[in-house]
């Protein structure tokens, strides 16, 4: 239940935002964020009640939903979706504190937006039957493109219909892939299913293994975004208000490496073995591509779109490289990604509330009138080049260590991201913080609401950063699709 | 003696008829083909053993539908192109086209039915005014019912667009 | 004729009633709002008579007509749909001087011969309903006078639906030679002795049916009839009109099973896969939404009938399931926004409020409106939430089922090219208010009163209603193959007669 | 009476069925449209009838009845409609109607 | 909670506490926060290495100490944890780090007492200390890659602490990445290390090749990738040129950073990995020549130099070079000890050049100075003895270090006779630029703009007296290093009696020459003959700048720029632009012609026909 019910609430409070709202403004920040705490506060008090069994799925919630196909609202929590469903919310938080004083009208609307596309995201971790999993998929799109057409920058109806065209059509063909499964299923076991616990036991023949798989890594990779499916990235998360930029880079993507894991690797096992050097090339691909991209780009939120590019990278290439200490890593990116991304759109959002620019070619020189923010942007921009003691080097590093046993070459060819994040990195923080400030600029320091955003960010990218055991002992410490052998390397 | 020969007379001259129809320049011209047309196919069901659809032809086709034609153009001065549209500068552009097409149309047809078609010859006998009106009574009653909505919408349809014409010239 | 039979056909019997007491009730006192409230209250009864005629579903009455589940279900949607259509026309034709009887008696016509088409299980039942269905229609579409498109839309859609029936009428007179059966159960003993003359037929026929349907390439009238036509006439033909075409094309197909044939089978999907992209690709840039609603339901029809392509008897109920509920579904959405265009045009206005343009910002102005025209374009374009994501689904269920893979491939890119344009309008609907005030005059002309926006929510939440429980309708359409007479008894037949 | 195969009279009706199509796509006088279809719509009269008498049946012959009717109403809109567009344009020329486009 | 693991907190909290309070702390709060936090660990370090020797002296083993926090993650079943480990080597190394690092930041306080960001500086150079502990006292290889990256991104911060200028930041963007080249190096040494060995715990290494070394293609590559990560962080050919562009930063900066500590990073690295360098015979060649063509070709650099801490800083990489040398010769001890002494002397050149540069009004170039003898004779005294140390003048510290490793390198299995002459040419080389430097700056007339303004702070002196002291009897500090490092045994073979008589005196004579080449030159203001390309090519230090930048920088700045838009979303709009133009196809059909329209219909009938016909 305790999944349902932080859909039910979300969405019922993005219900009351969007009726009453538009009376009071002022205050639903407060409302979304109340809400959004509770929800926190109701799934950590399920974790600490339930702590030991979040190794294996547990089933929550099962009702008939469409009976003749044999599809439930089902849903079911394990250790991943538990993470991604806590990132989720506070990444919900960030969302509405950068929202504040972004966003300028029509709030009771956009407040709706923002929690309905959070309740879908949140679905989407939470789903056990796959058209469940397919119908929140779709669900949070919806909200999310919204966003930016409504409250985005000056080219928003481009970025969003490339968003949405994008993730609508891959997430068809992996529409085709669920169908066939569920019929497949049919065929084997006498009755339609489209539940994630009944797949497991297909017995799927080698080719159309493979073309199952490649339809929902399509849709997947689209989401990550992976290198060549990645162009409508920079697009939206450029063009997206703040919150949908954090919200698109910090969760949104991660659904897509989610995917991959909760169904590609485990569904698939032998065609995403024989898949796997193409799948690596492309993790390799993005992780390169993205590094260079993101230093040719002058806009401050394309170049963190570019990086996420890169970074979303690491977490395929994991993936695909069937080591367990990979996979965790993945787990690490996805959680520090998540944070960090987030933390420098949000950055990107508040610079832009001052200087209503993100080229950062108008920026400079920021740092001698706001230390703070200078520090803060340092930071994060240290862990997207992956700082040790922050949570993203763990996660590359771990990516790295396990990949290099299979793929030492993949493994060089990713590090040298290491270099180009760290190009990327210092001409961002240089770019706009240093340098000779333009004349008469000068701006704010982070504001209240800021410094608590920012200071939520850091401290949780360096807890968790030092303390990543934290996020990892949930973790069984195998790889589950373990079993396959895997050629060239041990694990 | 075989007299297959009439009826493929009456066919030819239904088609030259029919070709008249479309190709000449002047619609009472073209209308009087029709009658022509219309008669020789009369003949065909006629020979076919199909007298009441050849009265029918003659009565209501000929007759009726004709008329109508007539009056609508001697009333209404429908007289149309004012050139004959066959020998104007145009009349590749016109033309070709379209026969391309029909022609590509018919032979398609024709192959069809050549190869197609089963090879049964109509065999001699008259389907009588009788076992049609039998069968328009019988099995088609409801056919014969709806046919008169069919008409009706004709004439409601027909009736608004000739009153809006003249109530358009008044406003 | 027994009694059962009179009830099996007793909404049609209804309707030709109503049409000669219209006729009577013209001649005794016209009035703007006696006409119109008749004939909605005869098309109320038909829908009600459809009770008592469920007790006799799978008897022919006459060898014209079999009377089936499939059947009432779709005439249902058709009565419904005529309720609208009437009760937005009421609102759009009303004026000061003119009556407009010859509309109401009309539109009576057009929808008895939809219902006729979709009784239909003889050819000249099939004839009879299509023309009377067309010319009633031709009727409509050319009715204001005073406009000058519609004469051209009227006069298009005269001759090319003329040309088209008589295509499929030397369709049927090839099938009809070659097999000696005008019932659409033709092939008594099976499919064999189906020579080239009859394929050539069937495929004549479908000529005919496609071009109703605006399937490519006979859908080119399409776009001109809609955008020509008064508005309520064009809400007619994209749901009335469609709707029976679709039934009687479902009828033709299964009844003598012709899926079977392999040929008919890879013409049928190449032209739905034609109508997907030539649809969507045409509608891509269009600013008219009349038009563009047009060029949308000629892809419409190209994903319906998908569920036309089976491959064994076992598919055919849920094919038919899927089909029923994907064409209503369209037509929900279709409604929706057809309700709000004839709610802001005017019978007497030059043309009809029918560019998007015009929408710009409409969310923030008047939501209630905006909220629901988002979700009707949402549900064509097949978003979940909304009915449409389950229609399309259905779909894929059953091209997956038949392993119609090049038309997924299409109904993939055509979903593709068609969110372009679903998107544009919408954000054109989401973006900021435009800041003239032309609009709203524009717009006072209309016809618009809270009773639109009243239907416009209900069907909005029907819409999100089936998307998020589509049991709710879904498990009610149950189509057993056998409904459908595939293998027509002819000797129970005569016996009956 | 006679005895000719059955595909003769449909390769006949077939025939005079394109006649009228090429008259239909060549005119640009609507007047002359019309008269055209009264062509095609005969020319599948004929083979009705034709097939009617080839299955000794009175559907064929019922069929052409129906046809018939078909035709008078058909005749009787498109001439009202050819004089309204007389009316109001002064002139029968099909391709001045082509205002509906894109 | 112990000494060890307190160690590199305090220099933290002391960070905290700036960094937090920046602009609200006068300067002696903040001097003394920063101060006592560093000044805390060398106490700390003090005592613990006090308590070390207590241990090595009762025990023959080289046992250190260990201090473990907490796991911070698993790789696998390996524990990757937070810990601490105390052993001689580590001992010199924070000695070093606190102590003179102490001393530095006693010399910063006054140097940068008058920057309005005084605190935020103070902070930076306490997390340095911080970070640099860190690095030395890492118990396994991923916590001190986490020291490694932290050095280098403070090192960015204080090149770049007068961010304001471009060319300050562009200096500090140089380094970082440089030496981000060859961390990532290193990283991908660590996967390879983890790949063969199951551990990334450095005793565990290192035990592990007495029991199971590691096959000799491993060791290779891992020692190839260590060393690269060495050369990065430590200056060395390849990866050299960010060195002098980091003098951009304040001097206390370059003295803490890029003399005394930082710089020799590499040098601890590849000192601590001896276990494995030793499995690769091969590579401690190749770190024997990359010590011995840094050191001339930094020496060759040094000569045309014109900025006071430009020669300075082609001095530090030359000396680090003298350290690889040894290290490649299996000199370790030598090595170690010439780090430490190195540290003293270089911090001393960097902060007496400090003081002369902040009384000359940050005037740097050399020939804009001149006869500070007489105006400065304490600093310059204390400079000249820098200078000794430097030059290895019999009775300094250097002198007991550099004659130390060039004494083993004749013998050595893996360097040479040809090292040995190398490391001598360097020697002499090292006095030539040093000696250069001593008469133009310190002899002939002032020829500054601007009057000097010599300080006097206490602060200022305390440090550089310490350090001068230090500097002459550094090298006499005992170590206990040799229960750290393996032993090479050398093979028989008798080395020449003249090598250490040549090696003494080919300094002193180097100083001859330089008086007389330079001497004479002293009131000029350019530097006479230079206007010759050789000198400006090696003014430029030796093109390696100008090559990187035309072989790598430039074609990756441009190839990224040229690709700005994203070639991959022309295939998108590739397809967009595919579907609009058949859009506009398409539309050509709805041409609005009825005729037409009726023609489409007698088209598709003849396409469906023949599709029957088929």
């Amino acid at each position: 239940m305790i999944l349902t019910n932080i859909i039910a609430i979300l969405m019922l409070v993005a219900l009351v935002s969007l009726i009453i709202g538009s009376k009071f403004s002022r205050s639903l920040p407060y409302l979304a964020a109340g809400s959004v705490v509770l929800c926190f506060f109701l799934l950590a008090r399920f974790a600490s009640n339930n702590h030991d069994i979040f190794h294996q799925a547990m089933p929550l919630l099962s009702v008939p939903w469409i009976t003749s196909l044999g599809i439930d609202y089902a849903t079911f929590i394990d250790s991943l979706s538990f993470i991604l469903v806590a990132l989720t919310l506070i990444l919900a938080l960030v969302c509405i504190l950068v929202s504040v004083n972004e966003i300028q009208h029509h709030h009771n609307f956009y407040y709706f937006n923002l929690l309905t596309a959070l309740a879908g995201i949140i679905g989407v971790f939470a789903a056990a039957d796959l058209f469940l999993f397919f119908f929140f998929w779709e669900v949070m799109l919806l909200p999310m493109t919204a966003l930016i057409a409504i409250w985005g920058h000056e080219n928003r109806r481009y970025a969003a219909i490339k968003f949405f065209i994008f993730t609508q059509v891959s997430s068809l063909l992996m529409l085709v892939a669920i169908i066939i499964m569920a019929f497949i299923h049919q065929q084997q076991f006498g009755e339609i299913s489209f539940n994630y616990f009944d797949w497991q036991r297909l017995n799927l023949s080698m080719p159309l293994q493979y073309w199952l798989m490649l339809g929902f890594f399509i849709a997947f990779a689209v989401k990550l975004p992976s290198f060549p499916f990645h162009t409508w990235l920079p697009d939206a998360h450029t063009q997206a208000p703040t919150a949908g930029s954090v919200l698109l880079a910090g969760v949104l993507l991660k659904t897509g490496a989610y995917g991959l894991m909760r169904f590609v690797l485990p569904l698939f096992e032998q065609a995403t073995v024989e898949f796997a050097p193409i799948a690596i090339a492309l993790g390799v691909i993005s992780i390169i591509y993205g590094a260079v991209m993101a230093f040719a780009q002058s806009d401050f939120k394309r170049l963190v779109a570019y990086s996420s590019i890169s970074h979303m990278g690491f977490v395929t290439l994991a993936l695909f490289s069937f080591s367990s200490i990979a996979y965790h890593g993945a787990i690490v990116t996805i959680v520090a990604h998540g944070l960090s991304s987030a933390a420098l759109f949000s950055m990107a959002g508040i610079l832009y509330q001052r200087l209503h620019t993100r080229e950062l070619s108008k920026m400079g020189g920021l740092f001698a009138s706001a230390p703070r923010m200078g520090g803060m942007l340092l930071v994060f921009v240290a862990a997207a080049f992956g700082m040790p003691g922050l949570l993203n080097f763990v996660g590359e590093f771990m990516t790295l260590t396990g990949t290099f046993a299979s793929h030492p070459v993949a493994t060089v060819l990713a590090a040298t991201a290491m270099i180009g994040s760290a190009i990327y990195g210092m001409y961002l923080f240089q770019g706009s913080f240093q340098g000779k400030p333009h004349a008469g600029v000068q701006i704010a320091d982070l504001l209240a609401h800021e410094w608590l955003l920012c200071g939520l960010l850091f401290a949780l990218l360096l807890y968790l950063g030092l303390f990543p055991q934290s996020l990892l002992m949930h973790f069984e410490a195998i790889y589950p699709a373990a079993n396959i052998t895997v050629t060239g390397g041990k694990l | 003696m075989n007299i297959d020969w009439v009826f493929y007379f009456a066919a030819l001259v239904a088609f030259i008829a029919s070709i008249k129809v479309v190709t000449s320049a002047n619609a009472i011209h073209a209308l009087l083909y029709l009658v022509v047309s219309l008669l020789a196919v009369a003949f065909c069901f006629y020979l076919l053993g199909a007298p009441f659809a050849a009265g029918l032809e003659v009565i209501v086709y000929a007759g009726a539908i004709l008329v109508l034609f007539v009056f609508a153009v001697m009333m209404f001065d429908l007289q149309g192109d004012n050139q004959p549209v066959l020998f104007q500068q145009s009349w590749l552009a016109t033309w070709f086209g379209p026969l391309i097409l029909t022609l590509t149309l018919a032979m398609l047809l024709a192959y069809i039915l050549v190869t197609g078609a089963t090879d049964s010859h109509i065999e001699v006998g008259v389907v009588s005014a009788k076992q049609v009106g039998i069968a328009l009574y019988g099995p088609y009653l409801l056919a014969v019912e709806i046919a008169s909505f069919l008409l009706l919408a004709g004439l409601l349809a027909g009736y608004h667009f000739a009153k809006s014409t003249s109530e358009g010239e008044h406003r | 004729m027994k009694l059962a039979q009179f009830i099996a056909i007793a909404p049609e019997l209804i309707l030709s009633l109503a049409i000669v007491m219209q006729l009577l009730l013209i001649a005794l006192k016209r009035s703007q709002h006696g006409i119109a409230f008749f004939t909605m209250s005869a098309i109320l009864l038909a829908l009600f008579a459809h009770y008592p005629a469920m007790t006799q579903v799978n008897s022919a009455v006459t060898p014209l007509i079999y009377v089936d589940v499939f059947s009432l279900t779709l005439k249902v949607l058709i009565l419904s749909c005529t309720l609208v259509a009437v009760w937005v026309s009421y609102g759009y034709l009303r004026s000061a001087v003119e009556f407009h009887d010859e509309y109401y008696v009309l539109l009576l016509l057009a929808v008895l011969g939809a219902n006729i088409l979709v009784l239909a299980n003889h050819f000249a039942a099939v004839f009879l309903g299509f023309e009377l269905l067309s010319l009633s229609l031709v009727g409509m579409i050319g009715y204001l006078h005073l406009r000058q498109h519609t004469l051209e839309a009227g006069f298009k859609y005269l001759i090319l639906s003329a040309t088209a029936s008589s295509i499929m009428l030397l369709g049927m007179a090839f099938v009809y030679g070659a097999t000696g059966e005008l019932s659409l159960a033709y092939q008594v003993p099976g499919q064999q002795n189906l020579r080239l003359l009859g394929q050539a037929g069937l495929v004549l026929i479908m000529v005919g049916f496609s071009f109703k349907l605006s399937l490519v390439p006979f859908h080119t009238w399409t776009p001109d009839v809609y955008q020509g036509a008064p508005m309520p006439v064009t809400l007619l033909l994209a749901t009335v009109s469609k709707a029976a075409m679709f039934a009687i094309l479902v009828k033709f197909w299964l009844v003598s099973a012709i899926f079977n044939n392999e040929t008919l089978q890879v013409l049928l999907l190449s032209i739905a896969i034609a109508s997907m992209l030539l649809g969507n690709l045409l509608a891509l840039t269009q600013k008219n939404i009349k038009r563009l609603l047009a060029y949308s339901s000629i892809a419409h029809m190209g994903y319906l009938i998908i569920v036309l392509a089976i491959q064994s008897q076992q598919s055919v109920a849920w094919a038919l399931k899927s089909g029923v509920f994907y064409i209503l579904v369209y037509i929900l959405a279709t409604l929706i926004l057809m309700i709000y265009l004839a709610g802001r045009s005017k019978a007497h206005g030059v043309h009809d409020q029918d560019d998007w343009r015009d929408w710009q910002g409409m969310i923030w102005r008047r939501p209630a409106h905006g909220a629901c025209l988002i979700l009707a374009l949402l549900s064509l374009a097949g978003i979940p939430l909304t009915a449409g994501f389950i229609g399309k689904f259905y779909l894929f269920t059953v091209a997956i089922e038949n392993q119609l893979w090049g038309a997924i491939a299409a109904l993939i890119i055509g979903s593709g090219i068609g969110l372009y344009y679903y998107l544009s309008i919408i954000f054109c609907i989401l973006a900021k208010p435009p800041v003239t005030q032309c609009q709203t005059v524009a717009v006072s002309g209309g016809s618009f009163t809270i009773s639109h926006t009243t239907v416009m929510a209900m069907l909005t939440v029907i819409i999100i209603a089936l998307g998020v429980f589509p049991d709710i309708l879904a498990s009610q359409l149950m189509f057993q193959s056998e409904q459908i007479p595939i293998i027509f008894n002819e000797a129970a037949l005569k016996s009956e007669w | 009476m006679i005895d000719i195969p059955i595909t003769h009279v449909f390769m006949i009706s077939a025939l005079l069925f394109c006649v009228g199509f090429i008259g239909v796509l060549a005119r640009r006088n609507t007047l002359f449209m019309l008269m055209s279809l009264e062509v095609m719509l005969n020319a599948v009269g004929l083979a009705f009838v034709g097939a009617g008498s080839l299955w000794q049946e009175a559907d064929g012959q019922i069929m052409f009845i129906l046809i018939l009717t078909l035709a008078a109403a058909e005749v009787a809109i498109g001439l009202a409609l050819l004089i309204r567009m007389q009316h109001q344009r002064h002139n029968v020329d099909v391709d001045g109607l082509s205002q509906l486009r894109g | 909670m112990t000494a060890l693991t307190l160690l590199p907190f305090f220099p933290l909290f002391s960070f905290l506490i700036l960094i937090i309070f920046s602009k609200r702390l006068n300067w002696q709060l903040a001097t003394v926060i920063a101060l006592s936090g560093v000044g805390l660990s060398f106490l700390a370090s003090v005592l613990l290495i006090n308590d070390l020797y207590a241990v090595s002296q009762s025990s023959d083993i080289s046992a250190g100490v260990r201090e473990s926090l907490w796991t911070w993650f698993m790789l696998g079943e390996h524990e990757v944890q937070v810990a601490f480990f105390l052993d001689p080597l580590s001992a010199v190394m924070i000695a070093v780090v606190t102590g003179v690092g102490w001393l530095i930041h006693g010399f910063a306080a006054a140097y940068m007492r008058e920057d309005e960001n005084y605190s935020r500086f103070m902070a930076y150079m306490n997390l340095f200390i911080c970070a640099m502990l860190i690095l030395v006292l890492a118990d396994n290889l991923v916590l001190l890659y986490l020291g490694w990256e932290g050095v280098g991104l403070c090192s960015f911060l204080l090149i770049g602490f007068w961010y304001q200028e471009p060319g300050n930041a562009i200096a500090a963007r140089k380094a970082f990445i440089v030496t981000r080249i060859g961390d990532t190096l290193l990283a991908l040494g660590l996967f390879y290390l983890f790949l063969e060995t199951n551990t990334l715990n450095i005793q565990e290494i290192l035990a592990q090749q007495d029991s199971s070394p590691l096959s000799s293609e491993a060791a290779w590559w891992i020692a190839l990738l260590l060393l690269g990560g060495a050369v990065g962080k430590s200056a060395q050919l390849p990866l050299h040129t960010w060195l002098p562009d980091a003098m951009a930063g304040p001097t206390p900066v370059s003295a803490l950073i890029h003399a005394a500590t930082m710089v020799t990073a590499g040098v601890y690295l590849i000192a601590r990995m001896q276990g494995v360098y030793l499995q690769a015979p091969d590579i401690l060649n190749l770190v024997a020549w990359t010590g011995s063509l840094t050191l001339l070709i930094a020496g060759i650099a040094a000569l045309a130099q014109e900025d006071i801490k430009r020669v300075l800083a082609y001095s530090t990489m030359s000396q680090i070079g003298y350290m690889m040398l040894g290290l490649g010769a299996g000199a370790n001890v030598a090595a170690i000890t010439h780090l430490m002494t190195h540290a003293f002397f270089k911090a001393l050149l960097f902060l007496t050049a400090g003081a002369i540069i902040l009384a000359a009004h940050h005037q740097q170039n050399i020939f804009h100075m001149g006869g500070l003898l007489k105006r400065m004779p304490l600093i310059s005294i204390l400079f000249v003895i820098g200078i000794a140390a430097l030059i290895a003048f019999p009775g300094t510290s250097g002198f007991v270090s550099k004659e130390a490793i060039i004494g083993q390198l004749w013998q050595s299995p893996t360097a040479g006779p040809a090292f040995w002459w190398m490391a001598i040419l360097g020697a002499f080389i090292t006095s030539l630029y040093s000696f250069r430097l001593v008469f133009i700056t310190f002899f002939g007339q002032y020829r500054g703009q601007h009057e000097l303004h010599p300080q006097r702070h206490f602060l200022l002196l305390v440090p550089l007296c310490m350090l001068a002291v230090l500097a002459i009897l550094g090298g006499y500090i005992p170590t206990n290093l040799e229960q750290v490092f393996v032993a090479v045994d050398a093979p028989d073979s008798q080395s020449p009696s003249w090598l250490h008589s040549v090696a003494i005196g080919l300094p002193l004579v180097a100083i001859v020459v330089a008086y007389v080449i330079y001497f004479p030159r002293a009131n000029a203001t350019e530097p006479v003959p230079g206007k010759g390309s050789l000198y400006r090519f090696s003014r430029n230090g030796l093109g390696f700048d100008a090559t990187y930048d035309a072989l790598l920088v430039k074609p990756f700045v441009k190839l990224a720029k040229l690709n700005r838009h994203d070639a991959i979303d022309l295939l998108v709009q590739l397809i967009s632009w595919n579907a609009f133009t058949w859009n506009s196809a398409a539309k050509a059909i709805q041409s609005g012609r009825l005729r037409w329209y009726a023609a489409t219909l007698g088209i598709g009938t003849i396409i469906l026909l023949l599709g029957v016909m088929l």
